[in-house]
């Protein structure tokens, strides 16, 4: 186990009704990088998602989390609020958008720990507007970075489909976390869009230090940021390297090609 | 935009409702303006409105309904007098429906209290009346209940009355009759409500001073779909602790629905059945196989009445001009309505609750009618220890109660 | 003709008391996505908790045999009456202590019961809470504590000692009332709060708000003890002002027509469920003015006032699907965004301060 | 103990139940609409068969009574469609409006009814608030005939029953009509986008539902000795439950639940009452400690929704160390 790293995935299999999801995937995500994660549809990237934030639990393996002190811990299986209390956020792959709060609630919905989030202090105001008023000044400096201020008080059903996955994306990255993992975050984005995006990944990556995971089917923008990339097929690791390496293994673009 | 639309909708709702009501009151006023002209001569007429709160709909609606021609009956009557007095008031009901529900008996009193109504006649049960006893209280709002008897209301000094005489009585005739049947151990099966309750616990007491025995009880709760297993559970304990009889106390819908169960069941058939007259006057009960049913248990019943009075079958006779057919308490309905008219004429219209009362217990002592006599005693029950004895059979092919004789100051006496 | 202070105040006294019972159905169902229909055990609960403190405490207080002035006996009523006039200060003391220890009490069961039945999927839980309520009132039947079918009564109205009907009924209405305007103070705060969106969010999509990181059990636990006590105090409220309670008077029907109001009134605004509960219970009292006097020959007039009631409702719902006030983003927030936008629009070169 | 009376009155009753909460759960699973006013279509089927039974001078074949309750149940039922729920569901509404505005709907039809009793009562002199069982001539006849013993009812409810539900299952099972309205009930913008004609489909899922459930009132004031018009209201918080318990989908775990509920609600109570020596007044709340139990333990699956049993178990577990 590399000490560098901030998850590390050990032998984890899944079985849905006798179908193997996943078999024995060994996954090491290093700290303060940007990992990709491609790989053919069906081949398990979602489910492995899933496994990590506690949606299912595995059936074999461990998965462990490196903790703000240093230390790994075991989250096999933990409930999904608890995963992501540790600072690992997930997002969907089809956007689970809340379809009654406008794109600024959904926006304002994830930053942990907010004071107006008691019951307590929900009556009292003054407990929690400033810290409101902070949150949409985040939330609007991060529509404004995409050029999508006019769509902060739309609802999702009002939105683009391209609007809504950007939303979700941005939804995670309203809070600092250690590890994000995004789920096909360019789907349905324009190539400035999804370029502004990249950018702001890898600047979080640079400047803050954070970790990401990324499953993405556009593997070409996906490479211009990534450090390392994992390859995914039928449920096995296929093949890891810098991307570079990646792009000339002949087993990844068989698997991509297809037999 | 959307405020405005809204406010805009509210608007119309608001004017909808309130053009409803000035139409209503239109038709209504323009309606009592009409009957009072055809039937009075004389050009100024005082209406004294009385509240009327029965169970129209609801779980005991099959015998509510048929209190209201008790209830025009009896203001036609009230009008009758008040015009051979030469009086100019004119009686008018104004009934509402309670639903057999105590807050919407509640609420029937507060709306009769702010129209200036200040007598009620009803509510049927006594789980309604101690919902409005609070408020009766407080505003000395006079009620007269014509359908409760509880003892737990029977408190001195209130403003509320009850034309039906109390069960205490009543159970201790019974227990009396059974004794001389030769009855000594009896299931007790009734429906889980007050007045059931009150009779069956007063009934074991005398009866067990007697020698008897209550060597079972079984409480059945009301407005269920179906008492087949009810009886069931009966008839198992029939068959197992082989009473002399049992006595049963249920309304006319749940009655007919045990009764005809109980009619299919030997360990039923073997035994004597005692019964309450909370079911007389049901015609749900009126079927063959219940009759013959009755005829083979030596049914009997019991229910509060004077030993002879030619009014009650006079008011039976006149109620089926007015569209109705007596029940359980329609005679006490008519004695409340009557008593409560013959107090408002002799204050002269009065709507001062002290005098109103007063008048009330006055007119009573002096009262008599289809119930029998009117007294009252200091909780404002009515007084009454005559009993009728009455059964289920075929008079000239057609089903009907029939009475089989009386009970008073404990002489039984048994016709045929 | 029609004494419009007596009918104000009797209506207001039942409105307040079946608004604080819409309002936090609204937090519960509209807000909170908890189909709650057993409001009418909470509401119930409280109302016999509120009747057993009130009778029970305050005789053994002033030293009477609860066994023999049962308050369900003439005695007992008695009793209660001669107290409710002559003991102002213990009356009124024991009245608000029946509100407190209902609330508690009330709260701590819809808390115990939340647990079981947030297993139970969303479309369940109605029905699950449905069965808790009539579970509970064949309990009230059975105990001969309680009153069994004999209910309780003589439960004090706290301001009888002044006399006057009127203004003790006034009082009481104040006191009805001021609960009435802090639940409705409660319920808006926590609409309009962060912890309304994410209650919001938990009905919208539970699954994606616990990935979102919200504890969605303990947050429905903890909202839920805080309508349930609400409901409580309703019940208790109700009690004292009815001066009786009895196992009838807690049947289905009335959650449906909390439920009715809300819907109406638009399910997930608190002002729209005011608005319904006044709408509902207004219509149904005028109502009862006019029915008698349209007068059929035929039939009882009286029954055309549910009908009138059910039309009413049809129209309202056919003409205004979401309600007369439909659900809109809370106030707060949006002023900030507002702000936030304007400055923007000042200093187009806004720092972002998690980009860079 | 009196087993027989017990077990005839949970069969009659499983036949009701079925009756009616079979309809309940086609139409939710169909429309997605909780009606509130399911017990119209009982009580009104009812009361079809009091008036024809006093109108024909008791003299009412079960076939005609089935005729007719059938159609008043189902032209109810179309109604309700066509007036209620087809402008709310074109507007938007959500089921909890649903909900509310067949409430509504409950509301008028009751009080119609009574209005219709006490007018009728004006004319005929009979009290139909509360009135005793009908006797269906034709099978007293068929009865005599074959020298057949038992209580009417039994044969009414076996007769009836079979005939329905074996019709509803070649309606459902073996015609392009069941499975266009099983495919509605799946996915119902699918279900358009391939043709199916959405509307006529739903007027007539309520149609059969409103007349299916009218049926089980005809069995009902066949069995019981007297019939009110708050029957409906009795019953269908029967059908509630066992449509709940069957996960508002499965039209055959709601039967079963519906048989079970009338077996809990009779013989199991007599047992015991007979050898607790219970109160028969409990007896309700013992259905619904059933019906609270099984949907507690075992949360049906179905439209239900919610979050998934597993996030609920492992509340509270430690974080396991390093």
């Amino acid at each position: 186990m590399k000490e560098d790293a901030i998850l590390v995935i050990n032998e984890v299999s899944k079985y849905f009704e006798g179908l193997k999801a996943l078999s024995k995937v060994t996954i090491e995500i290093p700290e303060k990088c940007i990992v990709g994660l491609i790989g053919p549809n069906g081949s398990g990237k979602t489910t492995l998602f899933n496994v990590i934030t506690g949606f299912y639990p595995p059936d074999e393996g461990k998965i462990l989390y490196k903790t703000l002190s240093g230390i790994f811990v075991d989250i096999t299986g933990l409930n999904p609020h608890e995963v992501f209390k540790m600072g690992v956020i997930r997002t969907f792959q089809i956007p689970r958008l809340f379809p009654s709060l406008t794109v600024l609630e959904n926006l304002l919905i994830t930053p942990l720990n907010q004071r107006g989030e008691s019951v307590v202090n929900s009556l009292r105001r003054s407990k929690w507007l400033r810290e409101e008023e902070e949150l949409v000044h985040r939330a609007v400096n991060l529509l404004k970075t995409f050029n999508r201020l006019n769509i902060a008080s739309k609802y999702p059903s009002e939105l683009s489909i391209g609007d809504i996955k950007l939303i979700e994306t941005l939804r995670g990255l309203m809070t600092p976390a250690r590890l994000y993992l995004l789920d096909e975050p360019l789907a349905g984005l324009d190539l400035h869009t999804a370029r502004s995006l990249l950018r702001l990944i890898w600047k979080l990556n640079k400047n803050h230090g954070l970790t990401f995971l990324i499953v993405e089917h556009r593997v070409d923008l996906l490479m211009e940021i990534a450090d390392f990339i994992y390859v995914l097929h039928n449920g096995s690791l296929l093949a890891s390297g810098t991307p570079g390496e990646i792009i000339n293994d002949p087993k990844v673009v068989r698997a991509y090609i297809g037999e | 935009m959307e405020l405005i639309t809204n406010t805009r909708f509210m608007l119309i709702i608001a004017s909808t409702l309130l053009i409803g009501i000035v139409i209503g009151y239109t038709i209504g006023y323009y309606m009592g303006q009409t009957t009072v002209q055809t039937t009075q001569t004389t050009p100024i007429q005082r209406k004294y409105i009385l509240g009327v709160s029965i169970a129209l709909s609801g779980p005991i609606s099959s015998i509510c309904v048929q209190w209201e021609p008790v209830v025009r009956m009896a203001i036609d009557d009230l009008n009758n007098i008040s015009r051979s007095m030469g009086l100019n008031l004119v009686f008018e009901p104004y009934i509402l429906d309670d639903k057999g529900s105590p807050e919407e008996a509640l609420k029937n009193a507060q709306t009769f209290y702010a129209a200036g109504i200040r007598i009620m006649i009803g509510p049927p049960l006594s789980s309604q009346l101690k919902a409005i006893k609070a408020f009766s209280d407080a505003n000395k709002f006079i009620i007269i209940a014509p359908c409760s008897n509880s003892p737990t209301l029977a408190i001195p000094g209130d403003y509320i009355f009850r034309t039906q005489p109390s069960a205490i009585a009543e159970s201790e005739a019974l227990a009396v009759l059974a004794i001389r049947e030769n009855i000594r151990s009896i299931i007790s099966f009734h429906i889980d409500d007050e007045f059931c309750n009150v009779f069956s616990k007063y009934f074991k007491d005398s009866f067990e001073k007697r020698g008897g025995r209550i060597v079972h009880e079984i409480v059945y709760s009301p407005g269920q779909a179906d008492y087949g297993t009810d009886v069931a559970t009966l008839a198992s304990f029939a068959r197992s602790l082989t009473p002399d009889a049992i006595l049963y106390c249920g309304y006319g819908t749940d009655g007919a629905n045990i009764l005809s169960h109980a009619a299919e069941e030997p360990a039923l058939r073997a035994t004597r059945w005692l019964v309450v007259e909370s079911f007389y006057g049901a015609s749900e009960v009126l079927v063959p196989k219940i009759i013959e049913f009755a005829q083979q248990v030596r049914m009997i019943g019991i229910r509060p009445a004077p030993l002879v009075n030619p009014l009650y079958d006079e008011f039976v006779n006149r109620l089926r001009n007015y569209g109705g057919t007596p029940t359980y308490c329609s005679e006490n309905v008519y004695d409340a309505v009557m008593i409560a008219g013959l107090a408002v004429l002799r204050t002269g219209g009065s709507t001062d609750p002290d005098e109103l009362r007063e008048a009330i217990v006055q007119v009573a002592k002096t009262y008599y009618g289809p119930g029998g006599w009117g007294l009252l005693d200091e909780n404002g029950d009515r007084v009454q220890a005559a009993f009728k004895l009455w059964t289920l059979s075929m008079v000239n092919g057609t089903p009907q109660y029939v009475d089989i004789g009386y009970i008073s100051d404990s002489t039984i006496v048994m016709e045929s | 003709m029609i004494d419009v202070l007596s009918f104000a105040i009797h209506w207001l006294t039942y409105f307040t008391i079946y608004a604080i019972l819409a309002i936090t159905l609204v937090l519960e169902a509209g807000i909170s996505g908890i189909t709650n229909f057993g409001k009418v055990a909470f509401f119930g609960l409280g109302a016999y908790i509120g009747a057993v403190v009130n009778t029970y405490t305050l005789l053994a207080l002033l030293g009477y045999d609860v066994n023999t002035y049962t308050p369900f006996t003439a005695q007992g009523v008695s009793v209660l009456s001669k107290i409710a006039a002559s003991e102002p200060i213990i009356v009124i003391m024991i009245f608000f202590m029946s509100l407190a220890i209902s609330f508690v009490i009330t709260g701590l069961f819809g808390r115990l019961l939340i647990y079981p039945v947030i297993r139970v999927g969303a479309g369940f839980v109605g029905f699950t809470l449905l069965s808790v309520g009539e579970i509970l009132r064949a309990i009230y039947m059975n105990t001969h504590f309680l009153g069994g079918t004999y209910g309780m009564f003589g439960i004090p109205q706290p301001f009888t000692w002044l006399r006057s009907p009127v203004l003790s009924a006034l009082c009481y209405l104040a006191v009805t009332f001021s609960i009435f305007l802090s639940a409705y103070i409660l319920v808006s705060r926590i609409h309009e709060s962060p912890l309304g969106r994410v209650l919001r969010a938990i009905r919208d999509d539970d699954v994606a708000a616990l990935f979102l990181g919200k504890d969605v059990p303990r947050i429905k636990s903890s909202v839920f003890f805080l309508t349930s006590g609400l409901s409580g105090v309703a019940g208790a409220l109700y009690a004292c002002y009815v001066g009786s309670v009895n196992p009838q008077m807690f049947v289905v029907l009335v959650t449906f027509n909390v439920w009715a109001m809300i819907i109406i009134g638009g399910s997930s605004s608190p002002m729209g469920a005011v608005l319904g509960a006044a709408l509902l219970s207004l219509v149904d009292r005028l109502l009862q003015y006019a029915t008698p006097v349209i007068g059929g020959v035929l039939f009882s007039a009286d029954y055309l006032r549910p009908i009138f009631i059910g039309c009413i409702m049809i129209a309202i719902l056919v003409k205004k699907p979401m309600g007369l006030l439909p659900e809109k983003p809370p106030k707060i927030t949006a002023g900030f965004l507002r702000k936030a936008l304007e400055e923007i629009g000042e200093v187009n070169e806004g720092g972002c301060d998690t980009c860079d | 103990m009196e087993i027989a009376r017990a077990l005839i009155c949970s069969y009659v009753f499983s036949w009701i139940y079925i009756l009616s909460s079979i309809p309940l759960t086609l139409s939710y699973r169909t429309t997605k609409v909780f009606n509130f006013a399911h017990p119209v279509f009982i009580t009104y089927g009812a009361y079809v068969a009091i008036f024809l039974n006093e109108f024909l001078n008791k003299n009412t074949p079960l076939f005609i009574a089935a005729l007719f309750s059938f159609t008043t149940g189902g032209l109810i039922g179309v109604l309700n469609y066509l007036l209620i729920i087809r402008p709310l569901h074109q507007r938007g509404a959500s089921p909890n409006v649903h909900m509310i505005a067949t409430m509504g709907a409950w509301f008028v039809y009751q009080y119609a009814l009574y209005i219709i009793c006490q007018v009728l009562m004006k004319l005929r002199g009979a009290s139909f608030l509360s009135y005793p069982s009908v006797e269906y001539v034709d099978i007293s006849y068929i009865q005599r005939a074959i020298g057949l013993n038992t209580p009417q009812y039994i044969v009414t409810s076996t007769t009836l029953g079979l005939v329905v539900i074996l019709s509803l299952y070649v309606l459902l099972n073996k015609t392009m009509l069941g499975f266009a309205m099983r495919g509605i009930a799946d996915n119902q913008i699918l279900a358009t986008l391939c043709g199916i004609p959405r509307d006529k489909l739903m007027a007539l899922t309520w149609f059969l539902t409103g007349g299916i459930t009218a049926l089980s009132g005809i069995l009902w004031v066949n069995f019981s000795g007297s019939t009110t018009p708050e029957i409906g209201l009795h019953v269908v918080v029967i059908n509630f439950a066992a449509a709940f318990i069957g996960g508002l989908s499965s039209l055959l775990v709601t039967a079963l639940a519906s048989a079970a509920l009338a077996l809990t609600e009779n013989i199991v109570f007599l047992f015991l009452s007979y050898h607790l020596g219970l109160q028969p007044t409990i007896r309700l709340a013992i259905v619904f400690g059933v019906v609270f139990t099984i949907l507690v333990i075992r949360p049906p699956l179905g439209a239900g929704g919610g979050l998934p049993y597993r996030f609920r178990t492992r509340i509270g577990r430690k974080v396991a160390g390093p």
